[in-house]
């Protein structure tokens, strides 16, 4: 990262970002108001938590500007976050049946 | 030879086929460690430091290496496809209809096998496990339920008829336990709070296999073959093959032993 | 006496862009990716073979738990800033997100204090069901990485800042390490909260 | 700017117990790993006991009270406790610590050419935990009810169910597992920031990969596990039931629990971790195995390319593996094709990497030191531990050889003449530079035919008594079942094999020690060897080298063409042909 001792650091996008948490809290809590049904309920859910998890990781944690190796490390526990998450599932979804 | 690798004498339909399939692996896997055992007892011999001092820098050149593994990439390909998944897909999608089978509930307990018949109505009845006494009613049968009335149960003995399918509902009352059937190539988990089927068709009745082995007194026997406490090991059963006429005699006399019971009365209550 | 100097502590190694610290704590954020990844699968396993899993969820308090997720995110906020403020090498601006953030942890953990003793009035018990059983875990294990993260933020925040004057470059280095876990302990209730508390909702 | 450690080294046991040195931790490693390694073979000399000797009283046994074999005769209870600790002891307390936490913490930083582990004091509190991990596992031995019971696996409802010594080993493991975190990213660090000037990825000594794989499994498959753990202990200290079923009825009682819970989920955390865990055992027994047999044929490893790539593979896949232990469960047809497909895929790799290892012997000037002979011991003996690896991955003949004696044979042919022979030789191999001094090898010789005859003894009639379907874990060896009466004599034959064994250490274990003080005096690169841990001194001072190593090629540059000496060490300029 570029970042060197003594320069400030551009806050502004911190601040956005904050405001676009606030805004994602606030919408998910009020879709789940709304009793969706679901399906529908759960991917909306996820989503939205999955653009704040986004957010979090890309400017707080300064994923955006990262080095190479870093997301390289960070796309294996993906990867594996992924079949871990998955297979389970999936073998309990493929039982022997009559 | 009779009995390749030793591996048990087979008693089921399917048995032949899954042997093959082990056997095919097992030939793979001599040719490789032959091959390449051959390969290393020669090089320790030819290039020992006392018979060749210096050694070479390339070291070897032949690309032959290349074509072994290809080989063995094929070999394992062909198993898999060939043979494994095939096999696996036999076992567990391709059950036969439950009419034309002997349908069975197999329920293991530390450290026993429960197991349960529909009797003649075909119709397993209702249990309910607020009426499991450990003694009189393992199973916690539900003999008010008319489809229950007919029901045979045993401990640890499995009667089944020759050459006729069999279809297993294998589960557990308290921890996993493993259903095998040695003779019969059959292994299955069974898990607690799951009902897990399996199929298989017996092909020696017990008098042949008493014959074969010319041994008055030997048994198929159902063996645990997962770690359910301090009992595993000695949580067998047996299985009974029967001609059709030998089994039908056997549910026969099985019914008049529940007509018996009827009329002691208070004994299921 | 023998001194040894482990290279790249604080300076950037150039040929791989990091240091020492940076990788370490984002490879330990990775093994936690799949804590919680295991933990998930246990969540989908158990709610997708059970049709009575969001036994007992209706009890969960969703505003309590909204403003704990607004808490937080506040937290995550003041704690990018405590950083920019160390790099910029403004003290008194780093004590006061720091302590923002120090803060907001706290009032996190006793609004999740106020939730659990709601939960036990009412003996709802982790023994209660499946769905409490997951939820207990899951906000305890969550709760014990913001002590954790708390914890070594309030050292940065008091004792440990004396390494702001005399060795600004690894304290700096130290706040971003610390603020990348607590970021990613955000991230975590970022998906615990939908999924405990809004989404058993829809599915009963 | 670095951040540095100053120590005034001060002798006595404290001030190495609070070590933050590398050399030191890793030899600590190793000698409490050792020990360990002796405690788990003397668990399964008790075991073999009762398998040879079905209810027969071991003499001087009941020394060992009451709750675990009164008159010298042993419970089933017992025995059930041993299996479970040996494997647990072994797979964890032996050999990841000496390998990864012994060799690794005391090898890596030496070849990469860097003065210490990236986080010293990390590296100190990976030990810690590790030790008192070890310590809760064993005192576990004298909680009521004794220690755990239900495995190494640990599957519940089983290990639910159990007394509390299940309850001290999933802290333990939750001991084990922090430790293993802390190691494995310390790991990855030290090998990507502080390799020496010059030591590009492709110069790192085969040993340095697979230390380096090794790593990142241990990084990203152990989480699975804690998870595992953490919901056991609230299964069994909260109440909860995530891997309980409802309607359980124990010896005729229906247990209080909610249910929803499955004990397949049990199944697949333990195996995420689990597989890939086998070669966290294997991989650095594999680099070991590569840098003796490197330095004894003469000559540069055969296609180091492929042996890294292939290691990178085999880390990868063995992830994605992991359900071929579940066959048996209930598996639909889907999922085990996938299984099998991805294990017979995994196969490739390891057939790749063994047979470099094996052509590397092509051209060669071989040395046979007992090093040596251990590493090339290893070779065929991992040839069939994972030859007979392929029928179990093929769910079909896994039907019959699932949990029988076969699996047992399998994984003792990978983890004992091979694992554990590896590690073997990485002792003989690099005890010079810990030490100053060689070990005999006359005592080497001793040490190595018998191991290398009896161990054979004890797992080759497993493969058999597999195959006839004889199943594991049976406390009687199997007596009363009609399938095992044919084999049932093996059972003597492996237990006498095994006590053979014991015996066939005792002179490692006098020539471990002795060499200490009577060895012959070793230069500081003992062995003629090329990788930068022979440039520091023997044993090497607090901080590794005088001055940091410039690497000027690969690790293997044996015999190069033109040159007067057999071997041009990576510190050494130097022309050769083939630059990476
Ligand atoms: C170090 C540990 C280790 C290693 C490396 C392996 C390697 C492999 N294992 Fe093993 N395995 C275990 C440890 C290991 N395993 C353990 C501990 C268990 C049991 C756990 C329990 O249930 O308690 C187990 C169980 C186990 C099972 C489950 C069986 C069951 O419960 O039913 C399966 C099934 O697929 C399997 C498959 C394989 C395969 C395909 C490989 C492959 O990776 C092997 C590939 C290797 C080769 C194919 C060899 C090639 C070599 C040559 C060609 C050289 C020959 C050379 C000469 C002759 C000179 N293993
Ligand atoms: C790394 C793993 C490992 C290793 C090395 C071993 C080594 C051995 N194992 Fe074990 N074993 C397991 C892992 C391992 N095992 C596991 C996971 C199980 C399954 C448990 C379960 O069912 O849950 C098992 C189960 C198991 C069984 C089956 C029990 C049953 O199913 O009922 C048997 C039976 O004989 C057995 C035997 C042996 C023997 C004879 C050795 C011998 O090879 C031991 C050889 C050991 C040495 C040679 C070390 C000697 C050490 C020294 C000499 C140190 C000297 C010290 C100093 C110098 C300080 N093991
Ligand atoms: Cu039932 Cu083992
Ligand atoms: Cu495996």
């Amino acid at each position: 990262m570029a970042h060197t001792l003594g320069e400030k650091p551009n806050i502004r996008p911190y601040i956005m970002v904050f405001v676009a948490l606030m805004t994602l809290t606030l919408i998910t809590v009020a879709v789940s108001y709304l009793h969706l049904p679901t399906m529908e309920a759960i991917a909306l859910a996820l989503l939205i938590a999955t653009v704040k998890a986004s957010l979090v990781a890309c400017y707080f944690m300064h994923l955006m500007t990262e080095r190479k190796l870093i997301l390289w490390t960070l796309l294996l526990s993906a990867v594996f976050f992924f079949f871990v998450l998955v297979i389970p599932t999936m073998t309990a979804g493929n039982p022997i049946t009559l | 030879m009779d009995r390749p690798l030793g591996l048990p004498e087979i008693a089921s339909a399917h048995g032949a086929e899954l042997d093959h399939a082990t056997l095919l692996v097992h030939g793979l896997m001599f040719v490789m460690f032959v091959g390449w055992g051959l390969l290393f007892l020669y090089m320790l011999w030819k290039f020992r430091a006392s018979r060749h001092p210096t050694a070479v820098y390339e070291g070897l050149k032949s690309k032959s290496s290349t074509y072994a593994e290809w080989a063995v990439i094929a070999s394992e390909a062909i198993l898999l496809v060939g043979f494994s998944i095939p096999l696996w897909s036999q076992r567990v999608d391709d059950f036969p209809a439950p009419s034309e089978s002997t349908e069975v509930r197999v329920v293991g307990e530390q450290f026993a096998w429960n197991v349960h018949y529909p009797g003649p109505d075909g119709i397993f009845g209702r249990t309910d496990i607020g009426m499991v006494d450990a003694i009189s009613n393992p199973l916690g049968l539900d003999r008010k339920d008319p489809s229950a009335a007919d029901d045979v149960t045993t401990i640890n003995q499995l009667h089944l008829p020759v050459d006729k399918p069999a279809i297993i509902h294998i589960s557990s009352k308290d921890v996993i336990h493993s259903f095998m059937l040695n003779e019969f190539r059959v292994k299955q988990d069974a898990m607690p709070g799951m009902t897990i089927p399996l199929w298989f068709i017996p092909t020696v009745t017990t008098a042949e296999m008493r014959a074969n082995r010319g041994q008055e007194d030997a048994n198929y026997e159902i063996a645990c073959a997962q770690l359910c406490g301090i009992g595993h090991y000695r949580m067998r059963g047996f299985v009974t093959i029967h001609d059709q006429s030998g089994f039908d005699a056997w549910m026969a006399s099985e019914q008049a032993l529940l007509a018996e019971d009827e009329g002691g009365d208070d004994f299921w209550d | 006496m023998s001194t040894t100097v482990i290279p790249y502590t604080t300076e950037i190694r150039p040929d791989t862009g990091v240091n020492n610290v940076k990788l370490g704590i984002w490879l330990f954020l990775a093994s936690e990716i799949m804590l919680f990844g295991s933990l998930f699968a246990g969540y989908i396993l158990l709610r997708t073979g059970n049709p009575e899993f969001g036994a007992g969820s209706g009890a969960l308090s969703v505003p309590m738990a909204t403003l704990n997720t607004v808490v937080l995110i506040t937290s995550s906020v003041t704690m990018v800033l405590a950083w920019a403020a160390a790099m910029e090498q403004n003290f008194a601006k780093f004590r006061l997100y720091m302590g923002c953030t120090v803060m907001a942890g706290a009032v996190f953990l006793v609004v999740k204090g106020f939730e659990y003793s709601a939960k036990f009035e009412h003996h709802l018990y982790p023994s209660h069901s499946t769905f409490m059983a997951i939820y207990f875990t899951f906000t305890g294990l969550h709760a014990l990485h913001v002590i954790v993260g708390m914890g070594y933020n309030a050292y940065l925040w008091i004792p440990g800042s004396k390494m702001f004057h005399s060795n600004p470059q690894q304290f700096a280095n130290r706040v971003e390490a610390s603020g990348l876990f607590w970021h990613f302990v955000d991230l975590v209730w970022i998906f615990l909260f939908p999924i405990l508390y809004l989404l058993p909702d829809a599915a009963s | 700017m670095g951040e540095s450690h100053a120590h005034h080294e001060k002798p006595g046991l404290l001030a190495s117990w609070f070590s933050v040195d590398h050399k030191v931790i890793g030899i600590q490693y190793a000698v409490t790993a050792l020990l360990f390694l002796f405690f788990g073979f003397t668990l399964m000399m008790l075991m073999r006991w009762q398998l040879a000797f079905p209810g027969e009283a071991l003499p001087f046994g009941g020394l060992l009270g009451d709750s675990r074999m009164p008159g010298g005769i042993m419970l089933p209870e017992f025995y059930n406790q041993l299996g479970a600790m040996h494997g647990t002891i072994m797979v964890f307390l032996g050999v990841v610590p000496l390998a990864v936490g012994g060799f690794g913490n005391f090898v890596v930083p030496l070849q990469i050419g860097a003065p210490d582990m990236a986080f010293p004091r990390l590296n100190m509190m990976s030990y810690h935990l590790y030790f008192w991990g070890g310590v809760v596992m064993l005192s576990s031995f004298f909680v009521p009810g004794g220690s755990a019971q239900s495995g190494w696996t640990s599957y519940p409802p089983l290990s639910n169910i159990a007394g509390s010594g299940q309850t001290w080993w999933v802290f333990g493991m939750l001991f084990l597992i922090m430790s293993s975190l802390l190691g494995a990213i310390n790991f990855i660090v030290t090998i990507v920031q502080l390799r020496a000037p010059g030591m590009t990825f492709w110069r790192l000594p085969f040993f340095v990969w697979a230390q380096f794989v090794t790593s990142f499994l241990l990084l990203l498959a152990f989480p699975a596990m804690q998870a595992a753990g953490v919901m056991q202990l609230m299964d069994r200290l909260a109440g909860t039931s995530f891997f309980m079923p409802e309607g359980l009825i124990v010896s005729g009682q229906a247990i209080a629990n909610t249910g929803g819970g499955s004990p397949i989920l049990w199944q697949h955390l333990f195996w995420f971790l689990a597989h890939p865990e086998v070669y966290v055992l294997i991989l650095p027994a594999l680099g070991i195995v590569g840098e003796v047999v490197a330095n004894n044929t003469r000559k540069p490893l055969y296609g180091y390319k492929a042996l890294v790539y292939s290691v990178l593979f085999v880390g990868f896949m063995s992830f994605i593996v992991w359900a071929h232990h579940m066959f048996i469960t209930g598996m639909g047809t889907m999922m085990s094709a996938f299984f099998q497909t991805t294990t017979m895929i995994i196969s490739i790799p390891s057939v790749v990497i063994l047979t470099c290892l094996l052509l590397s012997l092509w051209g060669a000037s071989i040395r046979f030191n007992t090093a040596m002979m251990f590493a090339l011991a290893f070779i065929p003996m991992f040839g069939i531990g994972g030859l007979t690896g392929l029928p179990l991955g093929l769910a079909s003949s896994d039907i019959h050889l699932h949990d029988t004696y076969y699996v047992i044979g399998h994984f003792h042919y990978v983890v004992a003449p091979g694992t554990i022979f590896a590690l073997f030789a990485g002792v003989y191999y690099w005890y010079p530079k810990a030490t100053g001094r060689y070990l005999s090898e006359k005592l080497g010789r001793i040490h190595f035919w018998p191991s290398l005859i009896f161990i054979n003894g004890i797992f080759f009639p497993m493969l058999i008594q597999g195959l006839h379907g004889v199943q594991r874990r049976l406390f009687d060896g199997g007596q009363i079942y009609a399938h095992a009466q044919e084999v049932l004599h093996l059972n003597k034959v492996m237990s006498f094999s095994a006590w053979g064994l014991a015996i066939a250490q005792i002179p490692f274990i006098i020539n471990f020690f002795m060499s200490l003080k009577g060895g012959a005096k070793a230069p500081d690169n003992a062995w003629q060897a090329t990788t930068l841990e022979w440039l520091a001194p023997s044993p090497p001072p607090h901080g590794n080298f005088a001055t940091v190593p410039t690497v000027y090629h690969g690790p293997y540059e044996y015999s190069v063409p033109g040159m007067e000496e057999d071997f041009l060490p990576q510190y050494v300029a130097g022309n050769v042909s083939s630059e990476a």
